[in-house]
């Protein structure tokens, strides 16, 4: 029997999993407080992935007041959106706006790296769609344990094909990345994946759902019963034993990404774009359904009425907490005026893509859910997507620091002699982290599409925006963990420096800065430390040379038992260049006599 | 010396883009009547007979097939 | 004179091909996989990426779309085909021509630069090519090992069939080193290296590309 | 409704890279006495009691496999 509203409201005292769900108790007894009764199972569903630290960044959230205090009017000038949208936008001139975004899928990418790696990719392409641009490139900065490790054998092959197995299929060219090796992500490699977009910046699409009786429409591919795992507690409570019920605890909380489908949504949905039929749009990501449709409610100005028997699906027998918690991969949702209906499901028809009115936008300011006919979801919709939780994790300078910053490299045998200088020299050349990235770059397509100026081996990656004048742009992404461990704020400014210097050197004018910053357990107060250092480092690091953040991404609890990994803020820095004609290649001896000049000291 | 076949299979539950490909595109070919298809691999193995079932079921999860999305038959064929 | 690109759902080279024919002086014509209908073009190009996620095999499903009975009765007519990467192995399996393009011996995608020679300059998309010229031309591709039965070889092979034969390293363990050949008529070509990224030393290699698309041109000149 | 499986194998003359990197990975991983590895594709259909073999034998030799390089076997394994 579904759980609906009724029904919570009839058996007040009936057990919920939320433990399981990964509530606790103080936030268990808000949800009950918001909406003045228990929640329903598709309710509980919905605030436990939202309220999840993924998604409601609420250890984190408390400390984003330093990107304001450091974000000067001059910085914001050419920031057409920032921080909590989907991603941040910037005017490069010429009329046109770019957007970019880092993202994290770590976890994933250790439990089944080709998938993982693959569906990160997929997951970010879909945030810049959602902004109304074009994807243009992606890049890869990743982190592996030990390279001699089996483990690494394991993970990293099939991370480097996930990377390009789905962004060659998408057509995006790969433009650069990072590939380091330390011990420290041997039970947590990083894969944090770019996607830089370009639209128009009238063609500017935010997502919200706005007008009430305008349709909510789902398109993509079909609901299935991926990644869900945690959500399957509640259909094995609620209903053990029948055929919706304790089997499905054993899915693999694994989704499989189909990049086919992907490449013919942007094509569908850039059309949708040029038709101008797009009142608002949102991408299913982490959290599916839950996410979409209360982010798309909550930053509107009414309500919304979902009728979720609608959903197209793969599986049989799925309940409503399961198709609102699906990972399923290449999905969006949009809000079109009901006159554009039609015109809608023309172009989706187009594409042969699947195109599902699912609801509306409505007075009033509640996200109601139907399940053939039953309410299993009525709350504000606020309360979910943007109200969560939010945490003052306890900070501490941990007690080692102070040893391992005294332990420095000059208690190291130098080497003076000249063959031992050779053999260091050697050594250095042949090690993991300076050797060539080739086995890597070259399983990556960099010339889909025709736009890149730039790509590996060079410093930035340089994509031509526009090919009538040539306007482009470059990024960059960097980070030294071990410098960020020795000291998380300058260690952050460090790769702030070197970011904003490889875009630099090609010949663009840094211009935005995103990031992606992967650290261990925020209930860890040294780990909380080294955060609040980093965040801090950045925001005045990014003040310091007047380009702003304009989003980024959290990934916490990437240890392994106690241990965390080397703190590893990622930074990306955009930078534009009004002719990529007059970029700066890397290399030395094009011509002769070329004079060599060293800067700084 | 045995023929040995092991089938790998994605599991139900698991999104299966390669044979919903081959779905869609039977009616368009003018094959009206399948379904469902579903797309996995097929190895054959030439095996000695020293080798046990138990060391073929190994070799069939740990490396022929992926355990996480993936499940497996493994088949003696007759030599 | 018009020249057609073909988009199926998954191409991705197809804005790269529309390019390319413009860069070479001719008209570029957009061709939709689901119209049977190639709009008056003197030339068809069949571009790369991954046509219906070359699930099954790579070109299997794309080869039965509708326009696909325009292009192979075109051809068969004598018109000029070019079919680059995902192209070649959509001709391979409409049967325009022989062979197959298997998974690289390397079993990874690879991208790269790669030295061509020209083995055959006398094919309509050839002329502008000296004989034995080396070029240097994108190569990327999953499946693009050429892969035909021994006789095949032997005909295409002894009726200087092949085209272009990878230079240096071979990417991919094609049979003989074969990266393009073309019909017994020398109008139907393909080829895994991508000359469309070829087109400008700004965004590729080198400009060799162009030479394809500029030697069609001169077939219609001589037409 | 039936299930047909079709089983598709490169041709015996045609190389198979992805079998040899499997035959030759498994002595490295401590299995000895597999002597060769070919990996092909294996489909299971569902299909409706109307669809006759030689429907099947056409969808398999006309789709499924390519037989410029590969061959197929089509099996009816009960409904
Ligand atoms: N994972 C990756 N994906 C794509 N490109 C990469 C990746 N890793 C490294 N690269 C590219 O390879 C080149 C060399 O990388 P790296 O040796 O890390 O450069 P550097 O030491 O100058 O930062 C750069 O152009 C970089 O963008």
């Amino acid at each position: 029997m579904t759980d609906t509203v009724d029904n919570a409201k009839a058996t007040p005292d009936h057990e919920q999993p939320y433990r399981e769900l990964g509530l606790k108790d103080d936030e268990y007894a808000r949800i009950r407080e918001i909406l003045g009764r228990r929640p329903t199972d598709a309710e509980l569903a919905m605030y436990s992935v939202m309220w999840s630290e993924h998604c409601s960044y609420k250890s984190s959230k408390v400390h984003w007041k330093h990107w304001s205090a450091n974000t000067t009017p001059e910085m914001k000038a050419k920031m057409l959106a920032g921080i909590g949208e989907n991603a941040g936008v910037v005017d490069i001139g010429d009329g046109w706006a770019v957007t970019f975004k880092l993202e994290s899928h770590n976890h994933p990418s250790y439990v089944e790296p080709y998938q993982g790696a693959a569906t990160g990719v997929g997951g970010i392409v879909r945030d810049i769609m959602a902004m109304g641009a074009r994807p243009l490139a992606v890049m890869d900065p990743l982190r592996f344990g030990a390279p001699d490790h089996p483990d690494t054998r394991r993970v990293l092959p099939g991370i480097v094909a996930g990377v390009g197995g789905y962004g060659n299929c998408l057509g995006l060219p790969n433009i650069g990345g990072e590939v380091v090796f330390d011990p420290s992500y041997q039970g947590n490699p990083l894969v944090n994946a770019l996607c830089v977009g370009a639209m128009r910046t009238e063609d500017l699409h935010l997502a919200h759902a706005s007008g009430t009786g305008n349709k909510v429409i789902l398109f993509g591919a079909r609901t299935g019963l991926d990644g869900i795992g945690g959500v399957s507690v509640l259909a094995s409570e609620t209903f053990s034993g029948d055929e919706g019920g304790t089997g499905r605890k054993k899915l693999p909380a694994v989704q499989v990404g189909d990049p086919f489908t992907e490449k013919v949504l942007i094509e569908c949905c850039l059309e949708l774009f040029r038709e101008g039929i797009v009142v608002g749009i949102q991408d299913l990501g982490g959290a599916g359904l839950s996410c979409a449709t209360s982010e798309l409610a909550s930053a509107g100005d009414g309500g919304m009425r979902v009728e979720l028997d609608r959903v197209p699906l793969r599986a049989t027998g799925m309940t409503p907490a399961e198709v609102l918690s699906s990972e399923s991969q290449e999905r969006m949702c949009a809000v079109v005026e009901p006159a554009d209906v039609d015109a809608f499901m023309r172009v989706c028809a187009k594409w042969d893509v699947i195109a599902t009115e699912i609801g509306e936008v409505t007075d009033g300011d509640r996200l109601v859910i139907t399940w053939h006919g039953e309410t299993v979801v009525d709350v504000p919709p606020r309360t979910v997507a943007h109200e969560g939780p939010m945490y003052e994790r306890p900070i501490a300078r941990p007690q080692h620091q102070d040893a391992l910053v005294a332990d420095t490299p000059d208690t190291l045998a130098r080497p003076s002699a000249p063959d031992e200088l050779r053999a260091l020299v050697l050594r250095m050349a042949a090690s993991p982290n300076l050797a060539s990235r080739r086995w890597v770059t070259e399983q990556y397509d960099r010339y889909v599409r025709g736009g890149t100026v730039l790509a590996q081996p060079s410093d930035s990656g340089m994509i031509r925006v526009d090919e009538r004048t040539g306007r482009g742009v470059a990024l960059a992404t960097d980070c030294n963990a071990r410098f960020v461990k020795l000291d998380p704020y300058t260690g952050t400014q460090l790769a702030l420096a070197e970011a904003y210097r490889n875009v630099a050197v090609s010949g663009a004018t840094p211009l935005a800065v995103t990031n992606c910053l992967n650290f261990g357990s925020p209930e860890d107060p040294g780990v909380m430390w080294q955060f609040e250092q980093a965040v801090r480092g950045l925001a005045e690091g990014c003040k310091e040379l007047g380009i702003p953040v304009t989003g980024g991404n959290v990934s916490f609890y990437n240890q392994t038992g106690s241990t965390a990994i080397h703190p590893t803020p990622v930074v990306g820095v955009l930078g534009v260049i009004d002719d990529v004609r007059r970029r700066i290649p890397t290399g030395i001896g094009a011509e002769a006599g070329e004079t060599l000049l060293l800067l700084g000291d | 010396m045995a023929r040995v076949v092991v089938d790998v299979m994605p599991k139900p539950e698991i999104l299966d883009p390669q044979g919903q490909a081959v779905a869609r595109a039977l009616p368009r070919l003018g094959f009206a009547g399948v379904s469902d298809v579903r797309q996995g691999k097929h190895f054959e193995l030439e095996v000695d007979d020293s080798v046990d079932d138990a060391t073929l079921a190994r070799i069939a999860e740990g490396f022929l097939s992926n355990p996480v999305v993936e499940d497996f038959v493994v088949r003696r064929v007759g030599s | 004179m018009r020249i057609g690109a073909v988009t199926f759902p998954g191409t991705l080279d197809d804005s790269d091909t529309l390019r390319a024919i413009t860069a070479a002086g001719a008209e570029a014509v957009p061709l939709w996989h689901g119209d049977a209908d190639l709009r008056g073009v003197d030339a068809v190009v069949l571009p790369g990426g991954f046509s219906y996620g070359d699930y099954l095999r790579a070109g299997a499903i794309a080869r039965f779309a509708p326009v696909m009975d325009e292009v192979i009765a075109a051809a068969k007519g004598g018109m000029p085909v070019l079919g680059i990467c995902n192209g070649f192995q959509v001709l391979c399996e409409a049967g325009l021509l022989p062979g197959a393009l298997l998974r690289n011996a390397g079993l990874h995608f690879v991208c790269k630069d790669q030295w061509l020679k020209v083995e055959n300059n006398a094919t309509a998309w050839t002329t502008r090519f000296d004989a034995g010229a080396e070029v240097i031309i994108p190569v990327k591709n999953m499946d693009g090992r050429y892969t035909a039965l021994p006789a095949t070889i032997d005909e295409l092979e002894g009726e200087g069939r092949v085209v272009f034969r990878y230079a240096g390293a071979n990417p991919n363990g094609s049979v003989n080193d074969i990266a393009g050949i073309t019909d017994a008529t020398g109008r139907v070509v393909g080829l895994m290296p991508h000359p469309e990224h070829a087109i400008d030393a700004l965004t590729g290699p080198s400009d060799d590309g162009l030479g394809l698309f500029l030697s069609i041109l001169d077939a219609a000149v001589r037409a």
